[in-house]
């Protein structure tokens, strides 16, 4: 079809009635990052729900690599090679750092085939790579539930790269921490570049301006225009549809 | 008596089941819908209303009496539920099978309890002049068609308190918030909506239903300290297949099982039809695993 | 020490205190020990716990008079806790751990058959109180209660004579309904008359709407009623309620008696039958003795029934045995107890039969507004006991002694 | 000290073996029974402590298995060309061809592993492949557990009905009489929940185990990195199943009785008190509880019987209030610090069938 890793046809997904995504399309290259900003309730996370496989949508279609993966479960869409990080982070509490790694990095994920104790040596490199990755090594016997809130980010972030998918979709990867930690949060995003396909959503300008990708703003299920960050910002459309709020006092809204 | 009155019979056999079984799902649906709790003490509490009417009887005068015993079964149940939600229920939130073990604990108790109070053979409740009887058809296609008063009496009730409860929920100021807890728990907190309060209210609703259920079963069937069981499996099953907690899906539901199971009976005993019901509500869940009436919602954050 | 370890200790210091419980030293004494083996807990404990008591009464008598061969008697109670493998497991108990020379209990047919390999096996003797289905012939289990033949059969007999010819079988869904619903269906065919349905509700069931429809479109003259416990109740109202009261459809019961009619409230079931060999009402000297002591014990407004008798008669015959027999041997009690002749106990002139099952009277009684029943009909003499229904199960004998 | 633990349970072991010598015949018998049914309650601990399934039917699985072995025994107990006395009372004179192949010992045997774990993997991948869980599975295996009942029950030709099935003589050419019989089903019984015992443990320590928690508190999360949760569900719903079985089967040639009483709504779930009781995740706790919950009964059940439901009753809610954890709980309070990383609840989210958590529910009606 295309040299597009993921291609979203003129996608629609509606909730009884009330479309959450209209007619949505763009494409992603592999290696590349898009951002994709909006207020609460644009359809951020509904896109996501939907490249994953969690929502169906009522017409359009989602090709990845060339193949439609429109309606696959989700389990069949991450086989492929895309993998989600979830806005609250979606850690497993109960095991260890490591062990989170571990299940994320797994080649076979057949249960009959999870029956032994040991991992591959691959396996193992790998893991050790994505700890020293995401800055946790020291904490890699602590379980999941006790680590801070931005660590937690980070570790979902390691699974979400040790899972070797592709096309990494991130909701919001930075909600909730500190200034210093979303800045490391950003270096690590944009050290992974290139090693894989990103679709980050947020609505901190400040940070998808540190990401340094082009920028699709989302409003009411649309995509209102498309362009650099500093192009979006000049935008006056994306400007009426932030009622008028600065899009500055908006970043700083989705701060406190 | 004709085929047509056996089936007919049958037909309406079917409904009056279907409006027991509402009864009994109703304020289970409402704690589930709101709470996700599934309350396995829900049988005692119909154990509750009929102990009530019971005592309201042992004073007062029949006839009259009923009416005064289905009063206290609805009040002094939903006090108890009331109690309950306070004390153990609101402890467990967010922890639906420990809620359900609790609480099937919790009825364990309240049998035995009814025991030592009431002795275990059964209380009679007798149902007043004004529901004794039946309506019987002498001649025509329905020859030999009988439809007992207080059958119908129960249907009309489950009519009305299913009424009484979607007015609350759709039409008042109570019904708003209980809406607004339903769709979004954190939003209506983070709009300074007192959840617990509104949990409270719904259960306490819940129980109360059920407490008036107990004393309308106390008409057709006896009081005694494991009255609950008899309906309680079947009650699930109705709020599983209706669908999360909804009402429209529990009235559905109820009818779908009450008239399954009637038009069982028509061909095979009692016991085979409760096994074809369960072996139905697997098949059904396979078609509609979230229950017949499912709104496709935008799926939340989280995992 | 890490907390694993730690656990695996606290776990050796709990199974050390189990085994020292249940391995507890037990004291002797020069008294004589009986089993009482009954329901304490579940859904049987309603009927088996006033039989219990009935059985409590006869001992205390019994030692008030002065023991049986000079020893008082020492009743240990357990709890079958309505689960046959629970009675399996408190009669070896019985038998086993706190040997007593005799067990008193049981009530359904499922705790008589998980219990009778146990008695078999550590050979044992069971006195069980309560009528049955009959199909059983066991050397170490005395039969007190009515076989088929002593209970239901009269009832049919009884039914006969009155000229009622459309019979429908209604039984809760168990071993004895449909046992004796098969026996009846035999002998209503052999005599030329017509069963016109044959339904079952499970145990416990509330729900008779499809049955009263199905009752309705048969036109019986009469219904065979085998329910068991609260089922009846939901029978006899929805029966009311669709305007067929026992006045109208009569109703005969195998397992109303004065308890169950008391709580039932007499008036939903007045005018209904009920075939029993003993009533409280029975015109007895012995029972009227029986009727007061009971009441006197366990309240005035306390009613007793037919399996209660039965369980106050085991007692009292089994210490008549002992006593011809100068011994506790089982053997020799056995062989005693089925050779001591006619003695009015409780339900007027009964005695064991050569196959432990006892020669009793059968009545046929109709419920009166005061929760008694009015004594209509009774067998012209004591019926012998035929474990094995003739007609049903042609060639089949119960030859003990 | 892990060689703390290497010592304790080979001395448990040690200490159960030898039961026979320091034991009278009845208490060996209870200790049998109830270490049987310890084999179905760490089955439970495995579904519902670490897969998070709360399954309120394993009755139906321990009947299965206990019926499985119940009808071979019928079977050889019978002169050639008789069959069972109560198909008799109820008018059959033709062994059902469900019957014939239970003549065979093999089969039997097999046929009561089997066949409940079958089961097991049928209905679990009827709901759970539909993503059927919580509240919502643990009902529907509670009503399966009451048809089921109610089946056998209704079937008396073909199942002995209410009576359920009794009046063993042999098994396996050993006759159930002999006391020497019985202490080697007692060894036999102790060896094999020690088996199972350590085959759970490796199942847990293994990726497979892991898993399970993942999946228990983050079923989703688990689904997004590319697994298919159910078919983990379903596996280890089917060895609880085959756990439940093995109880089955050792229970009936221990006691000589399997009843529907047995199998019904109550009995599968204070099954799930006993593991309650022991500490939902602790296989050991869980054999414990059973033994605890099960000798407590025995004891003051008869000396007591209100009490002890009221007792029973209390042990449900406050098990689940005030110890989540069961005596695993009371173990680790009392020989030291609660551990840093030991989590404070026990939480298991809520898995509707949406795989919503319920408070973010948003259908219209309430």
């Amino acid at each position: 079809m295309s040299d597009s890793l993921l291609q979203i046809d003129n996608v629609t997904v509606s909730f009884q009635g009330f479309k959450a995504l209209d007619s949505v399309s763009f494409s992603l290259a592999p290696g590349s990052m898009r951002t994709i900003i909006g207020p609460n309730g644009a359809g951020k996370s509904t896109l996501m729900d939907t490249i994953i496989g969690r929502v169906r949508p009522v017409s359009g279609r989602i090709l990845y690599k060339g193949s439609d993966i429109t309606r696959l479960p989700e389990y069949e869409v991450v086989r492929r090679g895309i993998c989600r990080k979830f806005q609250t982070p979606g850690i497993l509490p109960t095991l260890t750092v490591e062990e989170n790694i571990i299940v994320a990095a797994k080649r076979h994920r057949a249960w009959f085939k999870a029956l032994r104790t040991h991992i591959t040596a691959a396996e193992c490199d790998r893991v050790e790579e994505i700890l020293d990755l995401i800055v946790l090594r020291e904490k890699r016997r602590m379980l999941a539930a006790h680590l801070a809130h931005g660590a937690k980010q980070w570790l979902e972030i390691g699974m979400v790269v040790a899972s070797d998918a592709e096309l990494l979709l991130l909701d919001e990867p930075a909600a909730g921490m500190t200034h210093q930690e979303r800045e490391k949060t950003a270096n690590l995003i944009k050290r992974l570049i290139g090693r894989c396909a990103f679709v980050v959503i947020d609505h901190d300008m400040d940070f998808v301006e540190q990401l340094n990708a082009p920028v699709s703003v989302l409003h009411m299920g649309r995509i209102l225009c498309e362009g650099t960050i500093d192009e979006v910002r000049s935008n006056s459309q994306v400007k009426s549809v932030y009622l008028g709020r600065s899009l500055e006092a908006e970043a700083d809204y989705a701060q406190a | 008596m004709t085929e047509f009155a056996l089936l007919t019979g049958q037909a309406f056999n079917g409904i009056s089941l279907a409006s027991i079984l509402l009864l009994v799902a109703l304020g289970l649906a409402l704690s589930f819908g709101l709470m996700g709790v599934i309350n396995m003490a829900h049988g005692e509490l119909l154990m509750i209303g009929g102990y009530l009417t019971y005592m309201m009887l042992q004073v007062l005068p029949h006839g009259i009496g009923y009416l005064f015993g289905m009063v206290a079964a609805f009040a002094g149940t939903g006090i108890f539920g009331a109690i309950l939600e306070m004390t153990l229920i609101r402890r467990l939130y967010g922890r639906p099978l420990d809620t359900l073990l609790a609480t099937w604990g919790v009825s364990l108790i309240m049998q035995q309890g009814a025991r030592s109070i009431f002795g275990p053979i059964g209380d009679e409740v007798t149902a007043p002049k004004w529901l004794t009887g039946s309506l019987n058809v002498s001649s025509g296609a329905l020859m030999g068609l009988s439809l007992p008063v207080v059958r119908m009496f129960i249907i009309l009730l489950s009519a009305a308190v299913f009424g009484l409860i979607v007015f609350i929920i759709l039409r008042t100021r109570v019904g708003l918030l209980v809406q607004a807890v339903h769709q979004d728990r954190d939003m209506a907190e983070a709009l300074g909506i007192n959840t617990r309060r509104v949990d409270l209210a719904v259960f306490a609703l819940g129980s109360a239903v059920a407490g008036l259920t107990g004393s309308a079963l106390a008409l057709i069937a006896p009081v005694t300290p494991t009255v609950g069981q008899n309906y309680i499996v079947y009650a699930f099953l109705v709020v599983i297949l209706g669908g999360l907690g909804s009402l429209l899906g529990t009235l559905f539901a109820a009818l779908l099982v009450g008239i399954f199971s009637a038009g069982c009976q028509i061909f095979t005993g009692v016991s085979t039809s409760d096994v074809l019901l369960l072996l139905f509500v697997i098949a059904f869940i396979q078609f509609r695993p979230r229950g017949i009436i499912t709104i496709s919602s935008r799926s939340l954050e989280g995992s | 020490m890490n907390d694993k370890s730690r656990g695996a200790l606290i776990i050796i210091g709990i199974s050390v205190l189990i085994v020292l419980l249940i391995s507890r030293v037990r004291a002797q004494d020069s008294t004589v020990k009986v089993g009482v083996l009954h329901s304490l807990t579940g859904t049987m404990a309603i009927s088996e716990v006033t039989v219990k008591n009935a059985t409590m009464l006869a001992i205390d008598q019994i030692n008030a008079a002065g023991g049986v061969n000079g020893k008082q008697i020492v009743p240990i109670v357990e709890d079958g806790a309505s689960e046959p493998a629970i009675f399996a497991q408190k009669a070896q108990k019985l038998v086993q751990e706190d040997k007593v020379v005799t067990v008193f209990g049981g009530w359904t047919s499922a705790s008589r058959k998980a219990m009778l390999p146990v008695f078999e096996r550590f050979h044992g003797l069971l006195w069980y109180p309560v009528q049955f289905e009959g199909n059983e012939c066991s050397p170490d289990i005395m039969y007190s209660g009515a076989q088929p033949n002593q209970q239901i059969l009269p009832a049919l007999d009884w039914a006969k004579q009155k000229g009622y010819t459309r019979y429908f079988l209604l039984g809760s869904d168990y071993v004895f309904p449909r046992t004796a619903n098969l026996i009846l269906k035999k002998h209503i065919i052999h005599d030329g008359l017509t069963v016109v349905d044959e339904e079952y509700v499970p145990l416990g069931g509330t729900d008779f709407s499809a049955i009263v429809n199905k009752i309705q479109a048969a036109k019986p003259d009469i219904i065979f009623n085998t329910l068991n416990g609260d089922s009846n109740v939901s029978f006899f109202k929805q029966m009311a309620a669709a305007g067929l009261p026992p006045a109208k459809l009569p109703v005969m019961s195998f397992s109303i008696a004065e308890p169950e009619a008391k709580a039932m409230g007499p008036s939903i079931v007045e005018g209904s039958f009920a075939a029993w060999n003993y009533f409280q009402s029975l015109d007895d000297p012995a029972s009227k003795k029986f009727v007061a002591a009971y009441k006197s014990r366990f309240g005035q407004d306390s009613v007793v029934d037919d399996p209660m008798a039965h369980g106050y008669l085991d007692v009292y015959v089994w210490a008549a045995a002992a006593e011809k027999a100068r011994s506790f041997d089982i053997d020799k009690v056995r062989k005693a107890a089925v050779t001591l002749g006619w003695k009015d106990v409780v339900m007027g002139k009964t005695k064991f039969a050569s196959n432990q099952s006892l020669y009793q009277t059968a009545y046929v009684g109709e419920l009166q507004p005061d929760g008694q029943f009015r004594i209509l009909w009774n067998s012209s003499a004591p019926i012998f006991p035929e474990p094995y229904d003739p007609l049903t199960f042609p060639g089949k004998k119960c030859l003990i002694h | 000290m892990a060689r703390l633990e290497r010592i304790a349970y080979p001395a448990a072991l040690v200490l159960l073996l030898l039961a026979p010598v320091y034991l009278g015949a009845y208490n060996l018998a209870l200790l049998g029974r109830f270490l049987a049914m310890g084999i179905l309650a760490m089955g439970i601990a495995l579904v519902w402590g670490h897969a998070g399934i709360l399954p309120l039917g394993q009755g139906l699985f321990f009947g299965l298995g206990a019926y499985g072995i119940a009808m071979h025994l019928k079977l050889v107990a019978l002169a050639p060309g008789e069959i069972p006395d109560f198909m008799q009372w109820n008018g059959l004179d033709a062994l059902p061809w469900l019957w014939v192949p239970f003549k065979s010992g093999v089969i039997a045997l097999v046929g009561a592993l089997v066949v409940p774990s079958a089961l097991a993997v049928a209905l679990g991948w009827l709901l759970f492949r539909r993503r059927v869980g919580g509240v919502y599975f643990a009902i529907i295996t509670q009503a399966m557990v009451l048809a089921a009942t109610t089946f056998i029950i209704s079937q008396q030709p073909y199942t002995g009905g209410f009576n359920g099935l009794t009046d063993f003589s042999s098994a396996f050419g050993f006759s159930l009489i002999d006391q020497r019989t019985q202490v080697g089903l007692y060894v036999v019984t102790v060896l094999l929940l020690a088996l199972l015992f350590f085959t759970a443990r490796w199942l847990l320590s293994t990726q497979f185990g892991k898993l399970l928690r993942a999946i228990r508190d983050g079923e989703n999360r688990v689904r997004f990195l590319g697994y298919d949760p159910a078919p983990y569900k379903v596996a280890i719903f089917a060895v609880g199943a085959l756990m439940a079985a093995i109880a089955g089967l050792l229970f009936t040639l221990n006691i000589g009785v399997i009843s529907p009483a047995m199998i019904g709504v109550v009995p599968s779930i204070e099954m799930v008190v006993w593991v309650a009781v022991g500490g939902r995740e602790s296989l050991s706790g869980a054999v414990l509880g059973t033994l605890l919950v099960n000798f407590g009964k025995d004891k003051v059940s008869s000396s007591f019987p209100d009490l002890w439901l009221y007792l029973i009753g209390a042990m449900f809610v406050l098990v689940v209030t005030v110890l989540p954890e069961g005596l695993a709980g009371i173990a680790r309070l009392l020989t030291s610090e609660p551990r840093e990383e030991s989590r404070k609840t026990l939480v298991v989210p809520v898995i509707l069938p949406a795989d919503e958590p319920a408070k973010n529910s948003k259908s219209r009606s309430a």
